[in-house]
């Protein structure tokens, strides 16, 4: 029943085709179109879940998310490095070393992993072996409450990659450069937040696909030229009127590294399953609130991770446990239902649900585990458990 | 005449339920599956009408599930295999609270809201070793019908287990325990008994024996492979307790989506509202 | 010409059996504390094994309990497959780490607590060193017994061998916050001196058994650093710090220096000398052994005997800074905090100073921390340093990831091309000659 | 006059090959294995004396490979068939110093020294994806057999694309490209692919160097041949022995068993080699 979906105004349809071509690039190929106008921009590969993306843009860079590779790329060397039982996006993220898409002739300067689980931070160290000259950094991020030794800690492993960087390019970092970068990223992450209230308060104005897109879209893209396009988004889906639709409302949950396949999700919600919060490249938007851009701004960003982020699975705060984050999300979004898909072999997302699946039943939540890949492209068998998932909730 | 076709297209073999405004079932149909799900459908259904007494113009209303349901042009709605499994086995046996589904390629376990909702579900992992068709591919091997494989089973006195998970390799495993001269008995039970000890697992996931583990639960089984005794006898050794298997257990999902057709096509009688006939938000 | 595999050697040979013993004495004093302490209620926190922080537990008499050591035991035991499948059923996911399933499976079956046969923890501490499924694995326990968790994030060492201040002031401060949780709990001041004394025992068995590993580089090795190594890996990571400890190393290198000095070794006629990576395959323990001693090959070194400690480099601990002392080692000085190029390092030193000729990578599905990225180990070995190695599958916990048949043909594989020159026949290098009839005879085998 | 056998005994099918002390072969043998292992071996082992026609006790030496090397009653010694692969390989085409050995269960990839003794080795990890089995079970989904598929395959112009190689889902995924009447040449083309890249990858762990031999049954499959050459970018080394080649080595192991037990029939070795040319042409 498309028809349910309302058509969003042709300024949207344009804002949407446009994003989803962009993620539909290999990130050499995204970085090529931003160089379009800037011809000596040079980019850095963001791993999931969150780096500090306001310090590589002051460092005259482009940010870049790597999300895997999906379908885009046959991974056929990185499979001989990472074994069968290891993740889709940590062996084609390799393979975007191993075939030199990430490389400094494509316009690469490197890449900066984190330490949300024990995958990544080994491809931080084999990707760093498998592509010498490249600058490959790897932040450990605070696994604590907000104690002032963390914030403390957190300040000057920001500060160290700050210098890092600085050093590696040759330049330095200037504060009122950061400061001009949060101010935009405050604006690209505003932005963000207004769509999924569209989603949540007019449900069917626009479809998580397509809003996924528009979020992947924001990190591949200079943030100076994501954000009239998001700005256009939001006034023309404000005219489109979306139609009702009986259907679940639920929150999609776990999928916030590895990157499903933009029509799986088109799948669920084909199945009768409105998603009206989701935790998709949570890194990119992981602020409620504005970055403060008073004071000393690599400190400020410390602060913000550390006090003000969003909940993940990759970060524990036993000030801020996630099941509690994981029901607020329900509740704030006013869902009937959870998904909870995670990425095959996604080991972080794989022990959460355990304690998820705990605090929902205790209250009564339906909910839903898929597992999904990123290079999936026939959903048989998932189909066949959503539509199974939403008849029993709606059949009477 | 009211009457409502169940039409289950499934991996191993398609099934037709027919029934009338009463629930009452007219006629049953059962076809092997190939690729061309249509034909093996109307073959199903032939044989279907058939056995009621009717011809195929006199069907009301087709309800299509199980993986084919997609593929069936002429059906009036389409619905999981494992809503209708649930329904079906909820609408044979009163107070059902459990349904295990053993089909040719997936293996199923439910748990049931009052009224035969699925309230939560849990299918088999990919490498978890295989279902009714494993269990095919073993008959074939050893060279007996698939009607004896539940006879043979329970004869067994020393049943050879099989560790390996992937469905490959355990037939491998079974070709290793024929050479070192196993009985066939013993090597059907082995292999039962390693299914069963995976499907009461799975059972276990949606939620049986949680609260108070000992107490008696009405547990369904359903599909064809609860046509081999021994597997039922395999399942029943691990849960300590008895399992109901219904008359025609692989006609089941069918039946449950005749009932389920027939609801809708009450319903569509009152309020010919477009689109009632399928659920809510379905694109197809 | 390879023969068949001969039949193996005894694991345990009565050389071995005499450390085999001793450790089993002071293990079982501790395991019989833990039960103990299950009835009694006597202070116990959890810990984990890799670059632990155990020396502040005693100074407040608090017993660490490890559930890695029991996950060990129930698959060492063959028991761990039930509490699996019990995780499993709860919702634990057949790709999850199967050392954190066995051991939430046993909790979930009574055997934490009263009725079991370890305490319900005081508290639980999670050294996070290295491993990322520690918090989660702690989380869970911190929840399903109600018990805090205290949390000390050591962050992992991301330049080289270089620790920066800043990360110790990080690690320093949790630990001090750690001392004034244990101080809480059993209402005992801190005593720097009483710390001082325990940091002592430590420094003693880390010297024994960088003495024993040591030992390894004579011919042949006195002991199998894989296989016999977890005699010593049970009292150096979890009886640290306790004089028992200390005399129990004192006797093994003893012993060992015995058997060194008098030329015997793990196996008689040692053929091969192999560095192992990564955990064994606990539920087949001496079935994996005996396809590597069936060879006469014996392990020298091992990456896993350092989940606990590198010891065998120099580092101890120290007791006129025992603080720092103990920072430094859950940051720097094990195994699991640092990034694999630098356990390629550790390797590459193993196979040079210990004079092996091969490299066998246990890949455990289980064990990402280990098993991620050990396809690239295996490229640079053989590829870049022409390291023959053998890579196999299995796991370290679940034992349905065990194929023997598969297991024994790699190795066996493996030895016969190590060995080949000696199995080719006198007339090996001579090239092969066909005659008439030939041809009809492949036209018929078609 | 003496002679030495080897024999593979395979999940699938059970191979012999008998040889004389002078290296040449003098008979072979393919049977399926069937359920009794240690049968197969001994039916192997007659039918090459019986095509052979000579005495069973003429047969000095006798090797056993194959998972089931250890089921050979008459065997003398085992050796896997890695080592036995890469030997015969070699033997053959002496040019070898790769060999892709794709059996009913396992794939292996070898790199071999110029004596046809193993350098390096990789295989499909326990999983039994994209093996010989996998190809089997295709062939029975679409009704065809296996000597027919390679062929088929060749004239598949839009290859599908597989979810996985899973040989367990295999059928419920063809099963459903085909009631999207996809057309069959498509859909095996795609299969044989699917097969080749995951195959390729295992290769490329060894390092590929040419020549490149293919070995074991599915080296019949000449849908799988072109599919790996055109992954490789170079020509494989495939011959009539291509299935022998794990029999093969194992034989010339036994012969060098045979020899060292009696030197003097070396002195029969010096005679030139003339065997590659006739050979590869077939
Ligand atoms: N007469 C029978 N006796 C024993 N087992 C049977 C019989 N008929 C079918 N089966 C088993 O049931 C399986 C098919 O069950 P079914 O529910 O029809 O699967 P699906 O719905 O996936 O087609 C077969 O694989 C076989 O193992
Ligand atoms: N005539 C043939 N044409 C094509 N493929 C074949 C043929 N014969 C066997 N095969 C393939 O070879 C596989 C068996 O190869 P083999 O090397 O004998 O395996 P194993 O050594 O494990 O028995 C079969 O699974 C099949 O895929
Ligand atoms: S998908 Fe999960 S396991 Fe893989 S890198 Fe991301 S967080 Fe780690
Ligand atoms: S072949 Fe077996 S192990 Fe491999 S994916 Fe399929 S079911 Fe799993
Ligand atoms: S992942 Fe490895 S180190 Fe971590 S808990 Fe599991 S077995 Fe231990």
């Amino acid at each position: 029943m498309n028809a349910s979906w309302s058509r969003p105004a042709a300024g949207a349809e344009e804002v949407i085709r446009e994003c989803r071509t962009l993620v539909e690039l290999l990130p050499s190929q995204a970085l090529a179109r931003a160089r379009q106008s800037r011809p000596d921009l040079r980019g850095l590969g963001v791993f999931p879940v969150y780096a500090p993306q306001e310090i590589i843009h002051a460092a005259g860079l482009m940010p870049i998310g790597l999300f895997g590779a999906g379908a885009k790329l046959e991974t056929t060397r990185a499979d001989s490095r990472f074994q069968s039982f290891i993740c889709s996006i940590a062996r084609s993220t390799l393979e975007l070393f191993l075939s030199g898409d990430l490389s400094r002739e494509s316009g690469f300067e490197g890449a900066v992993f984190s330490s949300i689980c024990d995958v990544a931070r080994n491809l931080c160290s084999v990707a760093g072996r498998n592509a010498p000259g490249v600058y490959v950094e790897y932040l450990h991020l605070p696994q604590n409450a907000a104690t002032p030794a963390a914030r403390e800690y957190t300040r000057r492993e920001f500060g160290r990659f700050r210098s890092n960087l600085a050093q590696h390019l040759g330049r330095v970092i200037d504060e009122d450069d950061i400061r001009r970068s949060i101010v935009l990223y405050n604006r690209v992450r505003a932005l963000i937040a207004d769509l999924y209230d569209q989603r949540r308060e007019r449900p069917g104005s626009i479809r998580t696909a397509d809003l996924f897109a528009v979020v992947l879209a924001a990190t591949c893209m200079m943030p100076e030229d994501f954000v009239p396009k998001a700005e256009d988004l939001l006034c023309s889906l404000r005219e489109g009127a979306p139609v009702e639709r009986d259907s679940v409302n639920v929150v999609l949950e776990g999928a916030f590294c590895e990157a499903p396949p933009i029509d799986l999700i088109d799948a669920i919600e084909s199945a009768g399953c409105q998603i009206v919060e989701d935790d998709l490249a949570i890194g990119w938007r992981i602020f409620r609130g504005e970055v403060p851009v008073e004071g000393d701004p690599v400190a400020a960003l410390a602060d913000a991770y550390l006090a003000s982020s969003a909940y993940t699975s990759v970060r524990h705060d036993s000030a801020r446990p996630r099941t509690r984050g994981l029901l607020d999300r329900v509740e704030a979004s006013g869902a009937d239902a959870v998904i909870l898909a995670s990425a095959k072999f996604c080991e972080p997302a794989l022990f959460d649900y355990v304690l998820f699946r705990r605090a929902l039943d205790e209250r009564g939540i339906p909910h839903l585990k898929i597992e999904f890949e990123e290079k999936m492209w026939t959903f048989e068998r998932l189909r066949n458990e959503i539509e199974t998932f939403t008849e029993s909730l709606l059949f009477d | 005449m009211t009457c409502i076709a169940g039409i289950d297209i499934g991996g191993g073999s398609t099934k037709v339920v027919l029934i009338d405004a009463q629930r009452r079932i007219l006629g049953r149909g059962l076809a092997r599956s190939n690729a061309d799900f249509e034909g093996v459908a109307g073959r199903a259904l032939a044989q279907a009408c058939e056995q009621a007494g009717i011809d195929a113009e006199q069907v009301e209303y087709v309800a299509a599930t199980g993986l084919g349901r997609y593929s069936l042009e002429s059906r009036n709605i389409q619905i999981t295999d494992l809503t209708c499994g649930a329904r079906g086995a909820a609408a044979l046996v009163p107070h059902a609270q459990y349904v295990l589904d053993m089909g040719s390629q997936c293996t199923r376990a439910i748990s049931l809201r009052p009224g035969g909702k699925v309230k939560a579900f849990r299918t088999n992992e990919k490498c978890a070793a295989g279902s009714g068709g494993f269990l095919e591919r073993i008959a074939r091997y050893l060279e007996i019908s698939l009607e004896d494989v539940g006879r043979l089973s329970l004869e067994a006195d020393d049943p050879q287990p099989i560790s390996s998970v992937c469905a490959v390799l355990a037939e491998s495993e079974i070709i290793n325990h024929v050479s070192e001269g196993r009985s066939i008995p013993n090597i059907l039970r082995g292999a039962h008994e390693s299914l069963a000890g995976r499907t009461v697992s799975q059972l276990k996931m949606v939620g049986y024996g949680a609260d108070g583990a000992g107490a008696e639960e009405v547990v369904v089984f359903i599909g064809g492979v609860a046509l081999q005794r021994g597997m039922v006898a395999a399942c029943e050794q691990r849960l300590g307790q008895a399992l109901v298997v219904p008359e025609h257990p692989a006609h089941v999902a069918a039946y449950g989506a005749a009932l389920l057709g027939l609801q809708r096509h009450l319903k569509r009688r009152e309020t010919t509202h477009a689109g009632a006939d399928q659920p809510a938000g379905r694109q197809s | 010409m390879p023969t068949a595999a001969p039949q193996p050697a005894p694991a345990a040979n009565d050389y071995g059996s005499v450390v085999h013993d001793l450790s089993r004495e002071v293990m079982t004093e501790w395991m019989t504390q833990l039960q103990d302490a299950a009835r009694t209620g006597a202070p116990s926190a959890y810990m984990m094994v890799s670059g632990n922080c155990v020396e502040i537990l005693r100074c407040f008499d608090i017993l660490p309990v490890f559930p890695e050591i029991n996950a060990l035991q129930l698959a060492i035991r063959k028991k761990a497959l039930p509490y699996i499948l019990k995780a499993e059923e709860i919702g634990y996911a057949s790709d999850n780490c199967a050392y954190v399933k066995a051991d939430i499976g046993y909790t979930l079956s009574e055997g934490v607590g009263e009725h079991g046969s370890t305490p319900k923890p005081s508290l639980i501490v999670c050294n996070f060193v290295g491993c990322n499924v520690y918090i989660k694995w702690f989380e869970h326990c911190a929840e399903m017994l109600d018990v805090p968790l205290v949390m000390i994030d050591v962050p992992f060492v991301r330049q080289g061998e270089a620790v920066s201040t800043g990360d110790l002031h990080y690690v320093m401060a949790q630990l001090r916050g750690l001392i004034t949780a244990c101080e809480e709990l059993t209402g005992v001041k801190f005593d720097i001196d009483r710390l001082r004394e325990i940091v002592g025992h430590s420094a003693r068995a880390e010297a024994g058994w960088s003495r024993a590993k040591e030992l390894c580089k004579s011919r042949p090795a006195p002991f199998d650093c894989y296989f016999d190594s977890i005699n010593m890996m049970g009292p150096i990571n979890a009886l640290r710090g306790t004089k028992q400890a200390a005399d129990f190393f004192d006797a093994a290198v003893a012993h060992y220096e015995m058997m060194a000095s008098r030329g015997l070794g793990a196996t008689d006629e040692e053929q091969f000398r192999v560095v192992f990576e990564g955990p064994p395959p606990y539920p087949y323990y001496r079935n994996f052994r005996n396809l590597f001693a069936a060879w006469k090959a014996v392990c020298v070194q091992s990456t896993y005997s350092t989940v606990g400690g590198t010891w065998e480099f120099g580092f101890r601990h120290d007791p006129d800074r025992p603080l720092e002392s103990i920072a430094e080692q859950m940051l720097l000085h094990n195994l699991c905090n640092r990034t694999m190029q630098e356990r390629y390092r550790q390797i590459r030193r193993y196979v040079e100073e210990w004079e092996a000729d091969a490299l066998v990578i246990h890949s455990v599905k289980s064990c990402r921390l280990f098993s991620a990225g050990q396809g690239d180990m295996r490229e640079y070995f053989t590829k870049e340093l022409g390291v023959p190695t053998l890579m196999v599958e299995s796991d370290l916990e679940d034992p349905r990831y065990y194929a023997e048949a598969q297991m024994k043909n790699r190795i066996d594989a493996f030895f016969e091309s190590l060995q080949y020159k000696r199995l080719r026949g006198s007339a090996a290098e001579a090239g092969p000659v066909l005659k008439e009839g030939v041809s009809d005879a492949l036209r018929r085998g078609h | 006059m003496h002679y030495a056998a080897g024999i593979d005994i395979g999940s699938t099918q059970t191979k012999a090959v008998l040889m004389d002390a002078a290296r040449a072969i003098v008979a072979r043998t393919v049977i399926p294995t069937g359920a009794h292992v240690v049968r197969a071996g001994r039916r192997a082992l007659e039918a090459i004396v019986a095509e052979a026609s000579i005495q069973a006790e003429d047969v000095r030496c006798v090797i056993g490979t194959g998972y089931g090397r250890y089921k050979v009653e008459a065997g003398d010694a085992q050796v896997t068939e890695i080592s036995c692969h890469a030997r015969g390989a070699q033997f053959i085409f002496p040019g070898t110093r790769t060999v892709i050995d794709m059996g009913g269960q396992d794939t292996k990839a070898i790199r071999t020294g110029p004596e046809g003794n193993v350098v390096d080795f990789c295989m499909n990890d326990k999983c039994a994806a994209g093996t010989g089995r996998f190809l089997a079970a295709a062939a029975d989904v679409v009704g065809l057999s296996l000597e027919e598929i390679g062929e088929v395959s060749l004239r598949g112009t839009k290859p599908i694309r597989l979810t996985s190689v899973c040989t367990v889902f295999v059928e419920s995924d063809i099963m459903n490209y085909l009631a999207q009447r996809k057309a069959v040449e498509d859909i095996l083309a795609g299969v044989h692919q699917a097969i080749a890249s995951r195959t390729i990858g295992l290769v490329r762990r060894v390092g590929v160097e040419e020549e490149v031999t293919f070995t074991g049954g599915v080296a019949r499959n000449i849908g799988m041949v072109r599919a790996l050459e055109d992954k490789l970018g170079t020509k494989l080394n495939v011959g009539p022995e291509s299935h022998f080649m794990g029999a093969l080595g194992a034989a010339l192991f036994a012969v060098d068993r045979l020899l060292a037990a009696q030197p003097q029939e070396v002195g029969r070795m010096d005679a030139t080699p003339v065997w590659s040319d006739g050979l590869e042409g077939r």
